[in-house]
Protein backbone atom coordinates (compact mmCIF):
# COMPACT_ATOMS: atom_id res chain seq x y z
CA UNK A 1 0.00 0.00 0.00
CA UNK A 2 1.11 3.79 -0.40
CA UNK A 3 -0.33 6.44 0.68
CA UNK A 4 -0.12 10.40 -0.97
CA UNK A 5 -1.53 12.92 0.99
CA UNK A 6 -2.18 16.17 -0.82
CA UNK A 7 -4.67 19.47 -0.15
CA UNK A 8 -7.15 21.50 -1.94
CA UNK A 9 -8.01 24.20 -0.05
CA UNK A 10 -9.50 23.20 3.65
CA UNK A 11 -9.59 19.96 1.81
CA UNK A 12 -7.06 17.06 2.38
CA UNK A 13 -7.30 13.89 0.10
CA UNK A 14 -5.25 10.95 0.73
CA UNK A 15 -4.53 8.91 -2.66
CA UNK A 16 -4.64 4.48 -1.14
CA UNK A 17 -2.90 2.47 -3.75
CA UNK A 18 -1.94 -1.50 -4.20
CA UNK A 19 -3.38 -3.61 -1.86
CA UNK A 20 -4.46 -3.11 1.76
CA UNK A 21 -3.75 -6.63 3.52
CA UNK A 22 -2.10 -7.53 6.45
CA UNK A 23 -1.13 -4.71 8.91
CA UNK A 24 -1.39 -1.69 6.17
CA UNK A 25 -5.31 -0.91 7.62
CA UNK A 26 -2.65 0.04 10.74
CA UNK A 27 -0.99 1.73 8.60
CA UNK A 28 -3.76 3.71 7.04
CA UNK A 29 -5.70 4.13 9.87
CA UNK A 30 -2.42 6.18 12.12
CA UNK A 31 -2.32 8.38 8.75
CA UNK A 32 -5.97 8.97 8.87
CA UNK A 33 -5.66 9.67 12.57
CA UNK A 34 -2.90 12.21 12.77
CA UNK A 35 -4.71 14.53 9.93
CA UNK A 36 -7.78 14.28 12.91
CA UNK A 37 -5.52 15.24 15.10
CA UNK A 38 -3.60 17.83 13.37
CA UNK A 39 -6.81 19.33 12.42
CA UNK A 40 -8.61 19.58 15.81
CA UNK A 41 -5.37 21.57 16.92
CA UNK A 42 -5.75 23.86 14.51
CA UNK A 43 -8.22 26.94 14.60
CA UNK A 44 -8.93 27.33 11.11
CA UNK A 45 -11.79 25.61 9.77
CA UNK A 46 -13.08 25.69 13.61
CA UNK A 47 -10.84 22.24 14.29
CA UNK A 48 -12.88 20.15 11.74
CA UNK A 49 -11.02 17.64 9.04
CA UNK A 50 -12.51 17.18 5.75
CA UNK A 51 -11.17 14.03 4.18
CA UNK A 52 -11.41 12.92 0.72
CA UNK A 53 -9.82 8.72 0.38
CA UNK A 54 -9.28 8.34 -3.08
CA UNK A 55 -9.63 5.02 -3.71
CA UNK A 56 -9.31 4.36 -7.22
CA UNK A 57 -5.92 2.48 -7.19
CA UNK A 58 -7.20 0.13 -4.03
CA UNK A 59 -6.42 -3.27 -6.08
CA UNK A 60 -7.62 -4.99 -2.93
CA UNK A 61 -8.38 -4.20 0.45
CA UNK A 62 -9.28 -6.45 3.29
CA UNK A 63 -11.52 -6.86 6.64
CA UNK A 64 -9.07 -4.84 8.55
CA UNK A 65 -9.13 -1.87 5.68
CA UNK A 66 -12.74 -1.62 5.92
CA UNK A 67 -12.44 -1.62 9.67
CA UNK A 68 -10.26 0.97 9.50
CA UNK A 69 -12.40 2.96 7.33
CA UNK A 70 -15.42 2.79 9.42
CA UNK A 71 -12.82 3.56 12.42
CA UNK A 72 -12.00 6.73 10.96
CA UNK A 73 -15.37 7.88 10.45
CA UNK A 74 -16.17 7.42 13.72
CA UNK A 75 -13.19 9.95 14.69
CA UNK A 76 -13.54 12.02 12.01
CA UNK A 77 -17.42 12.58 12.65
CA UNK A 78 -16.41 13.20 16.57
CA UNK A 79 -14.86 16.47 16.24
CA UNK A 80 -17.42 17.03 13.30
CA UNK A 81 -15.37 16.27 10.51
CA UNK A 82 -16.23 14.60 6.84
CA UNK A 83 -15.31 11.97 4.80
CA UNK A 84 -15.95 11.14 1.66
CA UNK A 85 -15.51 8.37 -0.77
CA UNK A 86 -13.93 8.81 -4.44
CA UNK A 87 -13.73 6.57 -7.22
CA UNK A 88 -14.46 2.84 -5.41
CA UNK A 89 -13.44 0.46 -7.57
CA UNK A 90 -15.57 -3.00 -8.34
CA UNK A 91 -13.91 -4.99 -5.81
CA UNK A 92 -13.94 -2.40 -2.91
CA UNK A 93 -17.37 -0.98 -4.05
CA UNK A 94 -18.75 -4.76 -3.47
CA UNK A 95 -16.78 -5.21 -0.35
CA UNK A 96 -18.92 -2.50 1.30
CA UNK A 97 -22.27 -2.98 -0.75
CA UNK A 98 -21.16 -6.93 1.25
CA UNK A 99 -20.75 -5.44 4.62
CA UNK A 100 -23.74 -3.38 4.29
CA UNK A 101 -21.93 0.07 4.76
CA UNK A 102 -22.79 1.74 1.87
CA UNK A 103 -25.46 3.90 3.88
CA UNK A 104 -22.47 5.50 5.92
CA UNK A 105 -20.33 6.41 3.61
CA UNK A 106 -20.92 9.16 0.60
CA UNK A 107 -19.21 7.78 -2.53
CA UNK A 108 -18.21 10.20 -5.53
CA UNK A 109 -17.11 9.60 -9.17
CA UNK A 110 -14.92 12.75 -9.94
CA UNK A 111 -13.07 14.81 -7.45
CA UNK A 112 -14.86 17.88 -8.64
CA UNK A 113 -17.97 16.36 -6.96
CA UNK A 114 -16.49 15.31 -3.88
CA UNK A 115 -15.21 18.49 -3.14
CA UNK A 116 -19.04 20.11 -3.52
CA UNK A 117 -20.46 16.94 -1.39
CA UNK A 118 -18.22 18.08 1.41
CA UNK A 119 -18.53 21.60 0.81
CA UNK A 120 -22.19 21.89 0.81
CA UNK A 121 -22.92 19.85 4.21
CA UNK B 1 -13.74 -36.70 -9.77
CA UNK B 2 -11.14 -34.62 -10.94
CA UNK B 3 -9.21 -36.53 -8.02
CA UNK B 4 -6.52 -38.27 -10.58
CA UNK B 5 -4.74 -34.85 -11.83
CA UNK B 6 -5.18 -33.46 -7.79
CA UNK B 7 -2.07 -31.23 -6.71
CA UNK B 8 -1.28 -29.93 -3.16
CA UNK B 9 0.77 -27.26 -2.83
CA UNK B 10 1.69 -26.26 1.06
CA UNK B 11 3.04 -22.65 2.74
CA UNK B 12 4.13 -22.77 6.30
CA UNK B 13 4.45 -19.75 7.74
CA UNK B 14 5.75 -18.11 11.04
CA UNK B 15 3.20 -16.42 12.89
CA UNK B 16 3.80 -12.56 12.09
CA UNK B 17 1.44 -10.40 10.49
CA UNK B 18 4.63 -9.17 7.67
CA UNK B 19 4.41 -12.39 6.22
CA UNK B 20 0.76 -11.68 4.96
CA UNK B 21 2.20 -9.85 1.85
CA UNK B 22 3.71 -13.55 1.40
CA UNK B 23 0.63 -15.26 1.49
CA UNK B 24 -1.04 -13.39 -0.64
CA UNK B 25 1.99 -13.66 -3.60
CA UNK B 26 1.44 -17.35 -3.49
CA UNK B 27 -1.97 -16.71 -3.84
CA UNK B 28 -2.24 -14.68 -6.35
CA UNK B 29 0.27 -16.74 -8.33
CA UNK B 30 -1.76 -19.54 -8.01
CA UNK B 31 -4.73 -18.01 -9.04
CA UNK B 32 -2.64 -16.86 -12.09
CA UNK B 33 -2.07 -20.30 -13.00
CA UNK B 34 -5.60 -21.45 -13.06
CA UNK B 35 -8.45 -21.14 -15.14
CA UNK B 36 -10.63 -18.91 -13.08
CA UNK B 37 -12.76 -15.20 -13.57
CA UNK B 38 -10.71 -12.11 -12.44
CA UNK B 39 -14.20 -11.65 -10.13
CA UNK B 40 -13.62 -15.24 -8.80
CA UNK B 41 -9.87 -15.15 -8.04
CA UNK B 42 -10.54 -11.57 -6.17
CA UNK B 43 -13.24 -13.73 -3.76
CA UNK B 44 -10.68 -16.59 -2.97
CA UNK B 45 -7.64 -14.31 -2.73
CA UNK B 46 -9.47 -12.29 -0.19
CA UNK B 47 -10.73 -15.60 2.21
CA UNK B 48 -7.35 -16.64 1.91
CA UNK B 49 -5.90 -13.40 2.89
CA UNK B 50 -8.95 -13.27 5.65
CA UNK B 51 -8.30 -16.96 6.84
CA UNK B 52 -4.30 -16.56 7.30
CA UNK B 53 -4.73 -13.11 9.01
CA UNK B 54 -7.18 -15.01 11.57
CA UNK B 55 -4.53 -18.06 11.94
CA UNK B 56 -1.63 -15.50 12.39
CA UNK B 57 -3.59 -13.12 14.37
CA UNK B 58 -6.24 -15.08 16.97
CA UNK B 59 -5.16 -18.24 16.72
CA UNK B 60 -1.46 -18.00 17.03
CA UNK B 61 -1.33 -14.66 18.62
CA UNK B 62 1.63 -13.35 16.54
CA UNK B 63 4.05 -15.99 18.36
CA UNK B 64 6.70 -16.59 15.91
CA UNK B 65 7.34 -19.79 16.96
CA UNK B 66 4.17 -21.36 15.69
CA UNK B 67 3.07 -22.11 12.45
CA UNK B 68 0.37 -20.76 10.39
CA UNK B 69 0.22 -23.46 7.38
CA UNK B 70 -1.62 -23.33 3.92
CA UNK B 71 -2.76 -26.34 1.90
CA UNK B 72 -3.77 -25.63 -1.56
CA UNK B 73 -5.15 -28.27 -3.10
CA UNK B 74 -6.30 -27.64 -7.03
CA UNK B 75 -8.34 -30.17 -8.40
CA UNK B 76 -10.12 -30.28 -11.98
CA UNK B 77 -13.60 -29.50 -10.27
CA UNK B 78 -12.52 -27.09 -7.25
CA UNK B 79 -9.82 -25.22 -5.27
CA UNK B 80 -9.46 -26.52 -1.71
CA UNK B 81 -7.37 -24.51 0.77
CA UNK B 82 -6.99 -25.41 3.97
CA UNK B 83 -5.95 -23.30 7.07
CA UNK B 84 -3.93 -24.55 10.09
CA UNK B 85 -2.90 -22.69 13.46
CA UNK B 86 -1.46 -23.64 16.48
CA UNK B 87 -3.78 -21.63 18.57
CA UNK B 88 -6.78 -22.63 20.65
CA UNK B 89 -9.14 -22.47 18.14
CA UNK B 90 -12.74 -20.80 18.60
CA UNK B 91 -16.36 -21.24 18.18
CA UNK B 92 -17.85 -20.09 15.00
CA UNK B 93 -21.62 -19.71 16.72
CA UNK B 94 -20.14 -17.16 19.13
CA UNK B 95 -19.08 -15.03 16.95
CA UNK B 96 -21.12 -11.73 16.62
CA UNK B 97 -23.11 -10.88 13.31
CA UNK B 98 -21.22 -7.94 11.45
CA UNK B 99 -24.32 -6.98 9.93
CA UNK B 100 -26.56 -6.63 13.32
CA UNK B 101 -27.39 -2.81 12.92
CA UNK B 102 -25.66 -2.73 16.59
CA UNK B 103 -22.39 -4.21 14.77
CA UNK B 104 -22.24 -1.93 11.81
CA UNK B 105 -19.96 0.62 13.33
CA UNK B 106 -17.16 -1.72 14.47
CA UNK B 107 -14.24 -1.51 13.38
CA UNK B 108 -13.56 -5.31 13.66
CA UNK B 109 -15.38 -8.75 12.97
CA UNK B 110 -15.94 -9.07 9.23
CA UNK B 111 -13.36 -11.37 8.40
CA UNK B 112 -15.28 -14.87 8.96
CA UNK B 113 -18.71 -13.00 7.21
CA UNK B 114 -16.02 -12.28 4.23
CA UNK B 115 -15.08 -15.93 3.76
CA UNK B 116 -17.87 -17.35 3.85
CA UNK B 117 -19.85 -14.74 1.39
CA UNK B 118 -16.37 -15.21 -0.93
CA UNK B 119 -16.11 -19.33 -0.92
CA UNK B 120 -18.36 -21.99 -1.94
CA UNK B 121 -17.94 -23.50 1.79
CA UNK B 122 -15.91 -22.85 4.80
CA UNK B 123 -16.08 -25.63 7.52
CA UNK B 124 -14.15 -25.46 11.08
CA UNK B 125 -12.87 -28.32 12.24
CA UNK B 126 -10.36 -29.05 15.33
CA UNK B 127 -12.54 -26.00 17.47
CA UNK B 128 -11.75 -23.77 14.69
CA UNK B 129 -7.71 -24.31 14.04
CA UNK B 130 -8.48 -25.93 11.08
CA UNK B 131 -10.12 -23.75 8.45
CA UNK B 132 -11.47 -25.96 5.20
CA UNK B 133 -12.76 -23.95 2.78
CA UNK B 134 -14.20 -24.59 -1.27
CA UNK B 135 -14.43 -22.88 -4.36
CA UNK B 136 -16.40 -25.30 -7.04
CA UNK B 137 -14.73 -24.02 -10.85
CA UNK B 138 -18.48 -24.10 -11.89
CA UNK B 139 -21.71 -24.84 -10.49
CA UNK B 140 -20.90 -28.37 -8.29
CA UNK B 141 -23.45 -31.37 -9.82
CA UNK B 142 -26.67 -31.38 -7.22
CA UNK C 1 24.14 -15.92 17.09
CA UNK C 2 21.26 -14.33 15.56
CA UNK C 3 19.16 -17.54 16.47
CA UNK C 4 16.94 -15.97 18.80
CA UNK C 5 15.10 -14.28 15.63
CA UNK C 6 15.60 -17.42 13.24
CA UNK C 7 12.49 -17.72 11.25
CA UNK C 8 11.43 -20.93 9.12
CA UNK C 9 9.04 -20.69 6.12
CA UNK C 10 8.30 -23.64 4.11
CA UNK C 11 7.19 -24.10 0.76
CA UNK C 12 6.25 -27.66 -0.68
CA UNK C 13 5.24 -27.87 -4.77
CA UNK C 14 4.42 -31.12 -6.80
CA UNK C 15 7.11 -31.64 -8.85
CA UNK C 16 6.21 -29.51 -12.27
CA UNK C 17 7.92 -27.12 -14.53
CA UNK C 18 5.45 -25.08 -14.18
CA UNK C 19 5.66 -24.11 -10.42
CA UNK C 20 9.08 -22.81 -10.72
CA UNK C 21 7.11 -19.40 -11.50
CA UNK C 22 5.56 -20.23 -8.12
CA UNK C 23 8.93 -20.94 -6.58
CA UNK C 24 10.03 -17.53 -8.22
CA UNK C 25 7.50 -15.12 -6.87
CA UNK C 26 8.32 -17.07 -3.41
CA UNK C 27 11.47 -16.28 -3.48
CA UNK C 28 11.29 -12.51 -4.39
CA UNK C 29 9.08 -11.74 -2.22
CA UNK C 30 11.04 -12.90 0.76
CA UNK C 31 14.30 -11.20 -0.49
CA UNK C 32 12.32 -7.85 -0.68
CA UNK C 33 11.52 -8.30 3.36
CA UNK C 34 15.19 -8.44 3.94
CA UNK C 35 18.15 -5.98 4.05
CA UNK C 36 19.81 -6.99 1.08
CA UNK C 37 21.40 -5.51 -2.37
CA UNK C 38 20.12 -6.17 -5.61
CA UNK C 39 22.93 -7.74 -6.51
CA UNK C 40 22.94 -10.07 -3.78
CA UNK C 41 19.01 -10.44 -4.10
CA UNK C 42 19.73 -11.23 -7.78
CA UNK C 43 22.46 -14.06 -6.59
CA UNK C 44 20.13 -15.94 -4.48
CA UNK C 45 17.19 -15.75 -6.60
CA UNK C 46 19.07 -17.53 -9.89
CA UNK C 47 20.32 -20.15 -7.08
CA UNK C 48 16.97 -20.82 -5.51
CA UNK C 49 15.52 -21.32 -9.36
CA UNK C 50 18.58 -23.47 -10.15
CA UNK C 51 18.22 -25.77 -7.76
CA UNK C 52 14.46 -26.12 -7.81
CA UNK C 53 14.67 -26.52 -11.64
CA UNK C 54 16.93 -29.56 -10.51
CA UNK C 55 14.90 -30.77 -7.70
CA UNK C 56 11.82 -30.90 -9.88
CA UNK C 57 13.20 -31.88 -12.96
CA UNK C 58 16.20 -34.33 -12.58
CA UNK C 59 15.46 -35.14 -9.05
CA UNK C 60 11.85 -36.31 -9.07
CA UNK C 61 12.02 -36.10 -12.89
CA UNK C 62 8.33 -33.88 -12.93
CA UNK C 63 6.72 -36.77 -11.05
CA UNK C 64 3.22 -34.52 -9.77
CA UNK C 65 2.91 -37.13 -7.25
CA UNK C 66 6.67 -36.19 -5.94
CA UNK C 67 7.61 -33.11 -3.89
CA UNK C 68 10.09 -30.43 -4.16
CA UNK C 69 10.26 -28.84 -0.53
CA UNK C 70 12.22 -25.38 0.09
CA UNK C 71 13.03 -24.40 3.51
CA UNK C 72 13.81 -20.90 3.17
CA UNK C 73 15.83 -20.10 7.14
CA UNK C 74 16.20 -16.39 8.09
CA UNK C 75 18.70 -15.32 10.84
CA UNK C 76 20.19 -12.32 11.19
CA UNK C 77 23.06 -13.27 10.34
CA UNK C 78 22.90 -15.49 7.45
CA UNK C 79 20.13 -16.73 4.95
CA UNK C 80 19.48 -20.60 4.41
CA UNK C 81 17.80 -22.34 1.88
CA UNK C 82 16.96 -26.34 1.96
CA UNK C 83 16.12 -28.12 -1.19
CA UNK C 84 14.63 -31.78 -0.43
CA UNK C 85 13.69 -33.54 -3.63
CA UNK C 86 11.67 -37.64 -3.37
CA UNK C 87 14.30 -38.63 -6.49
CA UNK C 88 17.78 -41.13 -6.19
CA UNK C 89 20.32 -38.27 -6.00
CA UNK C 90 23.56 -37.90 -7.40
CA UNK C 91 27.20 -37.38 -7.22
CA UNK C 92 28.50 -33.80 -7.31
CA UNK C 93 31.83 -35.23 -8.04
CA UNK C 94 30.95 -36.78 -11.51
CA UNK C 95 29.62 -33.76 -12.83
CA UNK C 96 31.12 -32.20 -15.33
CA UNK C 97 32.47 -28.79 -15.35
CA UNK C 98 30.85 -26.42 -17.74
CA UNK C 99 33.75 -24.17 -17.70
CA UNK C 100 35.78 -26.84 -19.24
CA UNK C 101 36.36 -25.61 -22.90
CA UNK C 102 35.40 -28.86 -24.14
CA UNK C 103 31.79 -28.19 -22.21
CA UNK C 104 31.65 -24.19 -23.22
CA UNK C 105 29.15 -24.87 -26.05
CA UNK C 106 26.61 -27.85 -24.60
CA UNK C 107 23.35 -26.54 -23.94
CA UNK C 108 23.21 -27.46 -20.62
CA UNK C 109 24.84 -28.70 -16.86
CA UNK C 110 25.62 -24.94 -15.80
CA UNK C 111 23.11 -25.58 -13.01
CA UNK C 112 25.65 -26.50 -10.19
CA UNK C 113 27.98 -24.36 -10.86
CA UNK C 114 25.97 -21.08 -10.72
CA UNK C 115 24.71 -21.95 -7.26
CA UNK C 116 27.96 -22.52 -5.99
CA UNK C 117 29.19 -19.31 -7.54
CA UNK C 118 25.68 -17.09 -6.17
CA UNK C 119 26.21 -18.63 -2.96
CA UNK C 120 28.40 -18.48 -0.06
CA UNK C 121 28.09 -22.09 0.63
CA UNK C 122 26.54 -25.41 -0.86
CA UNK C 123 26.03 -28.51 0.42
CA UNK C 124 24.54 -31.80 -0.92
CA UNK C 125 23.31 -34.07 1.75
CA UNK C 126 21.89 -37.20 1.65
CA UNK C 127 22.97 -38.61 -1.82
CA UNK C 128 22.74 -35.13 -3.01
CA UNK C 129 18.97 -35.20 -2.28
CA UNK C 130 19.20 -32.36 -0.03
CA UNK C 131 21.08 -29.05 -0.78
CA UNK C 132 21.55 -26.35 1.40
CA UNK C 133 22.64 -23.04 0.61
CA UNK C 134 23.42 -20.18 2.64
CA UNK C 135 24.47 -16.25 2.09
CA UNK C 136 26.21 -14.53 4.75
CA UNK C 137 24.55 -10.93 5.37
CA UNK C 138 28.03 -9.70 5.93
CA UNK C 139 31.67 -11.28 5.60
CA UNK C 140 31.20 -13.93 8.09
CA UNK C 141 33.86 -13.72 11.08
CA UNK C 142 36.58 -15.53 10.03
CA UNK D 1 8.67 -13.87 -20.55
CA UNK D 2 7.31 -12.60 -23.50
CA UNK D 3 9.12 -12.53 -26.71
CA UNK D 4 8.33 -9.81 -29.77
CA UNK D 5 8.95 -10.63 -33.47
CA UNK D 6 10.27 -7.90 -35.49
CA UNK D 7 11.93 -7.69 -39.07
CA UNK D 8 14.61 -4.96 -40.13
CA UNK D 9 15.52 -5.79 -44.15
CA UNK D 10 16.97 -9.28 -43.60
CA UNK D 11 17.75 -9.27 -39.77
CA UNK D 12 15.53 -11.02 -37.91
CA UNK D 13 15.13 -9.34 -34.34
CA UNK D 14 13.61 -10.59 -31.32
CA UNK D 15 12.76 -8.46 -28.30
CA UNK D 16 12.27 -10.64 -25.43
CA UNK D 17 11.19 -9.59 -21.96
CA UNK D 18 10.63 -10.36 -18.54
CA UNK D 19 12.19 -13.53 -16.41
CA UNK D 20 13.48 -16.66 -18.22
CA UNK D 21 13.31 -19.28 -15.85
CA UNK D 22 11.61 -22.71 -15.98
CA UNK D 23 10.41 -23.99 -18.64
CA UNK D 24 10.95 -20.12 -20.29
CA UNK D 25 14.00 -21.48 -22.04
CA UNK D 26 12.31 -24.10 -24.25
CA UNK D 27 10.36 -21.86 -25.58
CA UNK D 28 12.60 -19.12 -26.29
CA UNK D 29 14.61 -22.27 -28.27
CA UNK D 30 11.61 -22.97 -30.12
CA UNK D 31 10.90 -19.41 -31.43
CA UNK D 32 14.60 -19.67 -32.37
CA UNK D 33 14.48 -22.75 -33.77
CA UNK D 34 11.30 -21.40 -35.92
CA UNK D 35 13.28 -18.79 -37.88
CA UNK D 36 16.53 -21.04 -38.29
CA UNK D 37 13.48 -23.17 -40.19
CA UNK D 38 12.76 -20.54 -42.01
CA UNK D 39 15.77 -18.99 -43.36
CA UNK D 40 16.56 -22.10 -44.36
CA UNK D 41 13.90 -22.95 -46.32
CA UNK D 42 13.98 -19.63 -48.12
CA UNK D 43 16.15 -18.90 -50.94
CA UNK D 44 16.68 -15.28 -50.32
CA UNK D 45 19.51 -14.57 -48.02
CA UNK D 46 20.78 -17.59 -49.27
CA UNK D 47 18.67 -19.44 -46.55
CA UNK D 48 21.06 -18.08 -44.03
CA UNK D 49 19.28 -16.27 -40.52
CA UNK D 50 20.56 -13.21 -39.38
CA UNK D 51 19.21 -12.92 -35.97
CA UNK D 52 19.83 -10.14 -33.43
CA UNK D 53 18.82 -10.63 -29.69
CA UNK D 54 17.49 -7.73 -27.93
CA UNK D 55 17.58 -8.70 -24.04
CA UNK D 56 17.73 -4.71 -22.53
CA UNK D 57 13.96 -6.38 -20.51
CA UNK D 58 15.48 -9.08 -19.60
CA UNK D 59 15.21 -9.02 -15.79
CA UNK D 60 16.54 -12.70 -14.72
CA UNK D 61 17.59 -15.63 -17.31
CA UNK D 62 18.70 -19.39 -15.38
CA UNK D 63 20.93 -21.68 -16.50
CA UNK D 64 18.51 -23.09 -18.99
CA UNK D 65 18.19 -19.88 -20.46
CA UNK D 66 21.52 -19.37 -21.29
CA UNK D 67 21.73 -23.34 -22.35
CA UNK D 68 18.86 -21.80 -25.03
CA UNK D 69 21.32 -18.80 -26.25
CA UNK D 70 24.06 -21.38 -26.84
CA UNK D 71 21.93 -23.78 -28.83
CA UNK D 72 20.67 -21.21 -30.90
CA UNK D 73 23.95 -19.92 -31.53
CA UNK D 74 25.14 -23.42 -32.36
CA UNK D 75 22.50 -24.11 -34.78
CA UNK D 76 22.43 -20.53 -36.12
CA UNK D 77 25.99 -21.40 -37.46
CA UNK D 78 25.90 -24.45 -38.95
CA UNK D 79 23.71 -22.84 -41.36
CA UNK D 80 26.09 -20.05 -41.90
CA UNK D 81 23.85 -17.33 -40.51
CA UNK D 82 24.88 -14.72 -37.33
CA UNK D 83 23.31 -13.87 -34.21
CA UNK D 84 24.45 -11.09 -31.61
CA UNK D 85 23.25 -9.69 -28.82
CA UNK D 86 21.94 -6.43 -28.07
CA UNK D 87 21.88 -4.63 -24.97
CA UNK D 88 22.32 -7.10 -21.98
CA UNK D 89 22.09 -5.89 -18.60
CA UNK D 90 23.76 -5.66 -15.78
CA UNK D 91 22.59 -9.54 -14.01
CA UNK D 92 22.52 -11.38 -17.87
CA UNK D 93 26.17 -10.36 -18.86
CA UNK D 94 26.92 -11.40 -15.34
CA UNK D 95 25.65 -14.37 -16.18
CA UNK D 96 27.52 -14.84 -19.87
CA UNK D 97 30.70 -13.73 -18.06
CA UNK D 98 30.45 -16.56 -15.19
CA UNK D 99 30.03 -19.08 -17.45
CA UNK D 100 33.05 -17.89 -20.01
CA UNK D 101 30.76 -17.62 -23.11
CA UNK D 102 31.41 -13.97 -23.71
CA UNK D 103 34.10 -14.88 -26.62
CA UNK D 104 31.04 -16.80 -28.09
CA UNK D 105 28.37 -14.11 -28.48
CA UNK D 106 28.68 -10.67 -30.06
CA UNK D 107 27.49 -7.77 -28.30
CA UNK D 108 26.26 -4.24 -28.77
CA UNK D 109 24.42 -1.69 -27.36
CA UNK D 110 22.88 -0.38 -29.92
CA UNK D 111 20.50 -1.65 -32.53
CA UNK D 112 22.15 0.23 -35.11
CA UNK D 113 25.44 -1.01 -34.59
CA UNK D 114 23.92 -4.68 -33.79
CA UNK D 115 23.11 -4.11 -37.32
CA UNK D 116 26.26 -3.02 -38.76
CA UNK D 117 28.08 -5.80 -36.85
CA UNK D 118 25.99 -8.22 -38.38
CA UNK D 119 26.13 -6.47 -42.19
CA UNK D 120 30.01 -6.54 -41.96
CA UNK D 121 30.73 -10.21 -41.49
N1 LIG E 1 -8.10 -19.04 13.80
C1 LIG E 1 -8.72 -18.49 14.86
N2 LIG E 1 -8.34 -18.81 16.12
C2 LIG E 1 -8.94 -18.28 17.20
N3 LIG E 1 -9.95 -17.39 17.12
C3 LIG E 1 -10.39 -17.01 15.91
C4 LIG E 1 -9.81 -17.54 14.73
N4 LIG E 1 -10.46 -17.01 13.67
C5 LIG E 1 -11.39 -16.17 14.19
N5 LIG E 1 -11.36 -16.18 15.54
C6 LIG E 1 -12.26 -15.43 16.46
O1 LIG E 1 -13.35 -14.95 15.72
C7 LIG E 1 -13.45 -13.52 15.84
C8 LIG E 1 -13.99 -12.93 14.56
O2 LIG E 1 -13.04 -13.06 13.53
P1 LIG E 1 -13.20 -12.23 12.21
O3 LIG E 1 -14.61 -12.37 11.75
O4 LIG E 1 -12.15 -12.67 11.27
O5 LIG E 1 -13.01 -10.71 12.64
P2 LIG E 1 -11.73 -9.99 13.28
O6 LIG E 1 -10.54 -10.80 12.88
O7 LIG E 1 -11.78 -8.65 12.70
O8 LIG E 1 -11.96 -10.01 14.76
C9 LIG E 1 -12.07 -13.08 16.19
O9 LIG E 1 -12.07 -11.85 16.88
C10 LIG E 1 -11.58 -14.22 17.07
O10 LIG E 1 -12.03 -14.08 18.37
N1 LIG F 1 18.51 -32.89 -7.35
C1 LIG F 1 19.16 -33.69 -8.25
N2 LIG F 1 18.84 -35.00 -8.34
C2 LIG F 1 19.46 -35.80 -9.24
N3 LIG F 1 20.42 -35.39 -10.08
C3 LIG F 1 20.78 -34.09 -10.04
C4 LIG F 1 20.17 -33.18 -9.13
N4 LIG F 1 20.74 -31.97 -9.32
C5 LIG F 1 21.66 -32.13 -10.30
N5 LIG F 1 21.69 -33.40 -10.74
C6 LIG F 1 22.57 -33.98 -11.80
O1 LIG F 1 23.61 -33.06 -12.06
C7 LIG F 1 23.64 -32.71 -13.43
C8 LIG F 1 24.07 -31.26 -13.60
O2 LIG F 1 23.09 -30.39 -13.11
P1 LIG F 1 23.16 -28.87 -13.46
O3 LIG F 1 24.54 -28.38 -13.24
O4 LIG F 1 22.08 -28.17 -12.69
O5 LIG F 1 22.89 -28.79 -15.01
P2 LIG F 1 21.60 -29.23 -15.86
O6 LIG F 1 20.44 -29.17 -14.92
O7 LIG F 1 21.54 -28.22 -16.95
O8 LIG F 1 21.89 -30.62 -16.35
C9 LIG F 1 22.23 -32.98 -13.93
O9 LIG F 1 22.20 -33.21 -15.32
C10 LIG F 1 21.85 -34.19 -13.11
O10 LIG F 1 22.35 -35.36 -13.70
Amino acid sequence: MQINLRHKGSITILDIEGKIIGADALALKAVIDEQVQLANSQTENDGRLNLILNMERIQMMDSSGLGALVASYTSIRRIQGRVVLLNLGGSVRNLIVMAKLMTIFDCYNSEAEAIAGIMKS
Amino acid sequence: MGERTEQVITLSLPSSMQHVYLLDVVVSEILKEMDLGEDVQEQINLAVIEAGTNAIKHGNKEDLSKKATFQFVLADDKFTIVITDEGEGFTRQEVADPLDPENLLKSSGRGLFLMEACMDSVTYEANGTIVKMVKYKETPAP
